[in-house]
């Protein structure tokens, strides 16, 4: 009966959201004296977490959704504000992702810095856990909101925390670009809960919202998923975002944000419908930012940067998916991309602790043989080899996309996409792997710890075995190989030409690799600083937005402030107070006469009141 | 005998006594302008007694009256003190009170 | 008008009343005062001017008409003038009160000895009325010696009336009224073998009085404000002439006044000895009546001229401790002893 | 008849008033209160009112402008200068303003001028100290207060001793 009792979901919930709280309460607040156990404490308090949502997984991929209200926070006239439960199998989906990622991180936490895990940032994952949690079950767009600031809160703390002066920097810029994302959520929000009165997605779906309304609340809701996934005008943050340590990234940026903008397209289906205009948007900005993301992961000078820059292009290519409606495909290949990403960040985390120093990975291979393995895996799924879950991951988006649009042109340019991405992956598999073959004295000591041998293993088999999950998804790419489809190519061609792209890629890194490694590092042309600036976005905004506000500031400080209020308003206000005082204390003259003239007149008045009153 | 003359007449006085407590620049000649007002007040009284007819008016004009003499005997000998302090009995020049 | 004949008859009482006192009563009282005096000091005093030295006091008062009046400078001229009018006016306004006859009908009107009858407070009123001029005086003739005489009159007026106004307190209690009319009526009785005169009956009272009434009218002992010694005559210095005369004749106005108070209140007023009750008479007896009247208010002046020869002039504040501190109290308690008794005897 | 004395005795009143306030003399004001206070006594024996009228006259002729003509002899005050002519004009003002709002008052409250009702003619005494006995006990005992305080007030320091040193006297 107590099972039964803890399996209902708002037990659940409680236990999956209460553990990270209480464990980052805990780090955060202990301080110094908590420093050894942060480490161990962030774990316990993810195992919670994982223990208190696998029931509520479960029941999501059974298919049932448990939908509940927990606490109402709010009664404004008729309009109520509540947080509730839903959990659907979208989100039984991420949520079981989320759990794997974040018990793998803290496992690599564990194992890589031990006892030298800063409370502050332990503090800081767990507030992420708890922060995605959250947006994931919440049953509308009001726990989403809180999810989505708490996790800019929490990257800012991560950045913040690791000391690095470019990285504080960074920091403060990502918090500014992070919150202008929340205001474009929060406006979509209100104009959404203004025409609904209901902040659920239930109510979202339910009503038919006017078309007009629809469009204003469907551009503000991409332009915050736009920034928080990075996508392309807004992309530049992974530049600042690098600073952090690699763990950071791996979790924060890469997984979480990404999630949560994904969420916030699939969680408003009305509003990003496949013929609408935000759809459309979405579609078009997920291509752009894929094609220029891949083409400055290329030109990256820095491993993570260019990490960093191959998520936007993923993501790009899951914004792509959901504006066409393939919405299942597209949060397939949102899981795969967090599987191999946290993978690859963690391996480079694991080698490069100090970020931008790519030169000592010699020796590699032999002092780090399950990293430099585990990083091989992690870069050849990303760039799509046919086996592991990058591929599947690719080859449904593709198919479902071809199969719901039937537009054979956005087909081919989606698998056009993967040949850079299949070349990316691999040249950064080759590099790090043939790097690693000399000796090197650095680091001999260092030995693998048992639970990074551990997290990379669960990282690895689901990179590898990733693809399975699309055959148990049932209506996935394997599904349609069996399933006769009615489309113009055959399902196999679906499934072949992603692959023999993929293939093509690799073979010209390969060849590349092989032939001039030297002059390809050196070429530091212009194409190369362009796309390693990001098409200097950042810097048209500084000139053309940035500088003209500021003279408007300037203006108005000089003009409005100086002139218009010290002069005139406070200045004349204190001429007139004290040409008052001065007119007053003549009349307070402490002669007996003036203040008998004063109660006489007040006579008078009072006579003529009654007169006239009564 | 209407009864407007006499309130005309006690109006007067009073306003009279009124403007003497403002002119009046000492002490003395203050209390004699508030005498006046008394003298108004109680003229008043009576004529709304005869107007009435009822004799209580009388009573209490007469307590008034009595009360009135109190205070206006106050006013006079605090003049004197005043002049014995200040050796002045100039109300202009006590203005300490001036704020 | 309707009032026709009762007018005359009452402005025609007005009228002789003043006349005849300051006619007759003022100047014979002057000359008995100088004459009782000088004999007093076994000196004759005058007889030269008619028989008796009765021209006397008409000759004093045509050489003070005849001397021209200087006008000093600073004096105040309005209350050096008003300085004498108010005293007589109001020593004669005291005697509007006064029943000084009998009543007697004469062609159908009952005509009383008495002008009007307002009662006691009445005269207290018309004898505070006199208490300015003193004050007036002194100020008036702007001298300092005077002044000093003038306050000093005027605060003993005033005490003194006090102290009057306490004394009738007693009386009137007795009689159930403030007017005189009733308090002579009531005194139209028998005491035993005496006249029912209210002297039997408010001692107390009665020295309280005539104490009073001495020292408000400035005679005798208590005339420290115009004494010759150190004040040079006080407020009357400054005066000559036609005022001196006033001044003078208020004076002794007073003194008659009082004595007639005296008489009116515990004398018995112009009730024959041992009359009792009303009496209705004819013009003759009236008359009578009034020369008993004029008989009694002689005796009493001939008693304050006796004390004023007799006893030396009080200091200024040896009068002042007399009535605060003895004089009042005494009428004070005078006042609450008759009330008792009459609250006890009906 | 009874119309020609008020008349008079209102013109008498209302001269002697303007005289209190204009006068420069101090004992001149003085003495112009004593003839207001006389004819407002009298005033009051024309409104049928006898005692009031008489202790009007007790009490404020030889009574109150009595002492204010006291005190101005015992301080002796000098004539009022002249100056301070907005001090006048602002108090004529304001008495004009205080008058107008005044007779708007009374004429709108008292416009109809109503018979007078007939005199009941309750005796005074027993009103005084019958129905308002404590209001009498109350004045007496304020009147007693400021007796008493005016005696202490004008003591002088050495006051004390002059009083002690008279005890030889009577």
């Amino acid at each position: 009966m107590v099972a039964m009792e803890m399996l209902s979901p708002a037990s659940c919930v409680l236990i999956a959201l209460g553990a990270p709280l209480l464990g980052a309460l805990f780090n955060g607040l202990s301080g110094d004296r908590g420093a050894r156990l942060a480490g161990r404490l962030g774990l316990l308090a993810m195992v919670g977490c994982a223990i208190g949502s696998v029931p509520l997984c479960v029941r999501g991929l059974l298919g049932e959704t448990a939908a509940e209200e927990l606490y109402v926070w709010g009664v404004i006239g008729d309009l109520k504000l509540t947080i509730g439960l839903e959990v659907d199998p979208l989100s039984a989906i991420l949520l079981a992702g989320w759990v794997v990622v974040g018990l793998t991180v803290h496992l690599w936490l564990l194992g890589v810095e031990g006892d030298r895990v800063s409370p502050r940032s332990a503090a800081a994952f767990n507030l992420v856990t708890v922060a995605v949690v959250l947006a994931l079950i919440g049953d509308g767009y009001g726990s989403l909101a809180i999810g989505w600031g708490l996790l800019g809160l929490c990257s800012h703390a991560l950045l913040d925390g690791s000391g690095r002066t470019e990285a504080v920097s960074g920091a403060r810029k990502l918090w500014v670009i992070d919150r202008l994302g929340d205001m474009a959520l929060l406006l979509g929000i209100m104009l959404l809960l203004a025409q609904v009165g209901s902040l659920e997605y239930a109510a979202g779906r339910a009503a038919d919202i006017p078309e007009r309304l629809a469009v204003w609340s469907g551009l503000l809701l991409l332009v915050a998923a736009a920034v928080k996934g990075g996508q392309i005008p807004f992309h530049y943050w992974w530049a600042s975002a690098v600073g952090a340590p690699a763990v950071a990234n791996a979790l924060v940026h890469a997984t979480a944000m990404g999630m949560l903008a994904i969420l916030l397209l699939a969680r408003s289906p009305a509003l990003f419908a496949p013929g609408s205009i935000p759809g459309q948007l979405a579609v078009a900005i997920g291509g752009l930012s894929g094609f220029m993301g891949i083409a400055m992961a290329l030109g990256a000078r820095d491993v993570q940067r260019g990490l960093g820059h191959a998520t936007t292009s993923q993501l790009g290519l899951v914004f792509v998916a959901i504006g066409l409606g393939a919405r299942e495909a597209g949060v397939f290949l949102l899981l795969s991309h967090t599987f191999f990403k946290v993978l690859l960040l963690l391996c480079v985390g694991r080698i490069f602790p100090e970020p931008g120093r790519e030169g000592e990975a010699k020796g590699l291979r032999r002092r780090l043989p399950v990293s430099s393995w585990a990083l091989l895996v992690g870069a050849l799924a990303m760039g799509g080899m046919p086996p592991l879950a990058g591929f599947w991951g690719y080859a449904a988006v593709l198919a479902s996309i071809y199969r719901i649009a039937g537009d054979l042109f956005v087909w081919t340019a989606g698998c056009a996409l993967l040949l850079p991405t299949a070349f990316f992956g691999a040249r950064l598999g080759l590099i790090i792997f043939k790097e690693g073959e000399g000796e090197s004295e650095a680091g001999r000591g260092e030995r693998e710890s048992p639970l990074l041998i551990l997290a990379f293993l669960g990282l690895g088999l689901l990179t590898v075995a990733g693809g399975a999950m699309e055959y148990f998804r049932g209506e996935g790419v394997v599904a349609s190989l069996l399933a006769p489809s009615q489309a113009a190519l055959p399902s196999l061609a679906l499934v072949a030409v992603p692959g023999a792209v993929v293939l093509v890629g690799m073979g010209l890194a390969w060849a590349a690799n092989r032939s001039g490694k030297k002059e390809a590092d050196e070429r530091e042309n212009r194409l190369r600083h362009l796309l390693d600036e990001g098409f200097y976005v950042e810097e048209f905004g500084e000139r053309f937005i940035g500088r003209p506000l500021g003279s408007i500031a300037r203006w108005l400080r000089d003009v409005v402030d100086v002139l218009l209020i010290d002069l005139l308003c406070i200045g004349g206000l204190a001429l007139t107070l004290r040409g008052a005082g001065w007119l007053l204390a003549r009349t307070q003259s402490g002669k007996v006469w003036s203040c008998a003239l004063a109660v006489a007149l007040g006579t008078a008045v009072i006579l003529l009141l009654l007169t006239h009153l009564s | 005998m209407p009864l407007w003359p006499y309130l005309a007449l006690s109006g007067l006085l009073f306003t009279l006594g009124l403007v003497g407590l403002l002119i009046r620049r000492n002490a003395v000649g203050a209390v004699m302008a508030f005498g006046l007002m008394i003298n108004a007040s109680l003229l008043n009284l009576a004529a709304f007694t005869r107007q009435h007819g009822d004799g209580r008016g009388e009573a209490v004009a007469f307590l008034v009256l009595l009360v009135a003499a109190a205070e206006m005997v106050v006013g006079l000998i605090l003049a004197i003190a005043l002049f014995r302090n200040q050796k002045t009995a100039d109300l202009d020049e006590l203005d300490r009170l001036k704020w | 008008m309707e009032y026709g004949e009762e007018l005359f008859i009452g402005v025609g009482k007005a009228v002789v009343l003043p006349v005849a006192i300051m006619g007759i009563g003022v100047p014979l009282l002057a000359l008995a005062e100088r004459r009782i005096g000088a004999r007093m000091q076994g000196r004759l005093g005058p007889r030269a001017a008619g028989p008796f030295g009765l021209f006397q006091p008409l000759a004093d008062g045509l050489k003070l008409l005849s001397k021209g009046a200087p006008v000093f400078s600073g004096t105040d001229r309005l209350a050096y003038v008003l300085a004498p009018l108010v005293g007589v006016l109001s020593a004669l306004a005291v005697f509007a009160a006064i029943p000084f006859a009998g009543t007697f009908t004469w062609m159908g009107h009952s005509i009383r000895g008495q002008i009007a009858d307002p009662g006691v407070i009445y005269v207290l009123a018309a004898a505070g009325l006199g208490v300015y001029a003193p004050l007036l005086a002194g100020w008036g003739s702007g001298d300092r010696l005077a002044l000093i005489g003038g306050l000093s009159g005027t605060v003993r007026q005033i005490s003194f009336l006090l102290c009057m106004g306490l004394a009738l307190l007693g009386v009137c209690l007795l009689h159930g009224s403030t007017q005189l009319g009733e308090i002579v009526l009531g005194q139209a009785s028998t005491f035993g073998p005496l006249p029912g005169w209210n002297i039997w009956v408010q001692p107390l009272g009665f020295v309280l009085f005539l104490v009073g009434t001495m020292a408000w009218s400035g005679a005798s002992p208590f005339d420290f404000d115009r004494a010759d010694g150190e004040l040079m005559g006080g407020y009357r210095r400054r005066y000559s002439g036609i005022f001196l005369a006033f001044l003078g004749a208020s004076r002794y106005a007073r003194q008659i006044a009082g004595a007639a108070l005296v008489v009116t209140v515990y004398g018995g007023g112009e009730t024959l000895p041992w009359r009792t009750g009303e009496a209705a008479m004819d013009g003759w007896t009236a008359l009578v009546e009034g020369m008993a009247f004029a008989v009694k208010t002689g005796l009493v002046l001939c008693f304050f001229i006796w004390v004023r020869w007799s006893l030396p002039r009080l200091r200024y504040d040896q009068a002042m401790r007399l009535v605060w501190r003895v004089l009042i109290p005494l009428g004070l308690l005078n006042t609450v002893g008759t009330g008792l008794v009459a609250h006890l005897m009906n | 008849m009874e119309i020609a004395i008020f008349v008079l005795l209102a013109c008498v009143c209302a001269l002697t008033g303007i005289l209190t306030v204009v006068c420069r003399k101090p004992m001149h004001s003085s003495l112009y209160l004593a003839a207001n206070s006389l004819s407002v006594g009298l005033l009051c024996i024309l409104l049928s009112a006898p005692f009031l009228a008489l202790a009007q006259i007790f009490v404020c002729v030889a009574g109150i402008a009595l002492l204010s003509a006291v005190v101005v002899v015992v301080l002796n005050l000098e004539d009022e200068p002249r100056k301070g002519t907005f001090r006048t004009l602002s108090g004529g003002a304001t008495g004009c303003i205080v008058l107008g709002a005044l007779g708007y008052f009374l004429w709108h409250w008292w416009g109809a001028s109503r018979e007078p009702a007939p005199d009941v003619g309750t005796p005074f005494g027993e009103l005084v100290f019958g129905e308002f006995l404590l209001p009498v006990e109350l004045t007496a005992f304020l009147l007693l207060v400021a007796l008493l305080g005016s005696v202490l007030l004008t003591r002088r320091e050495g006051e004390k001793r002059t009083a002690s040193a008279g005890r030889s006297g009577l």
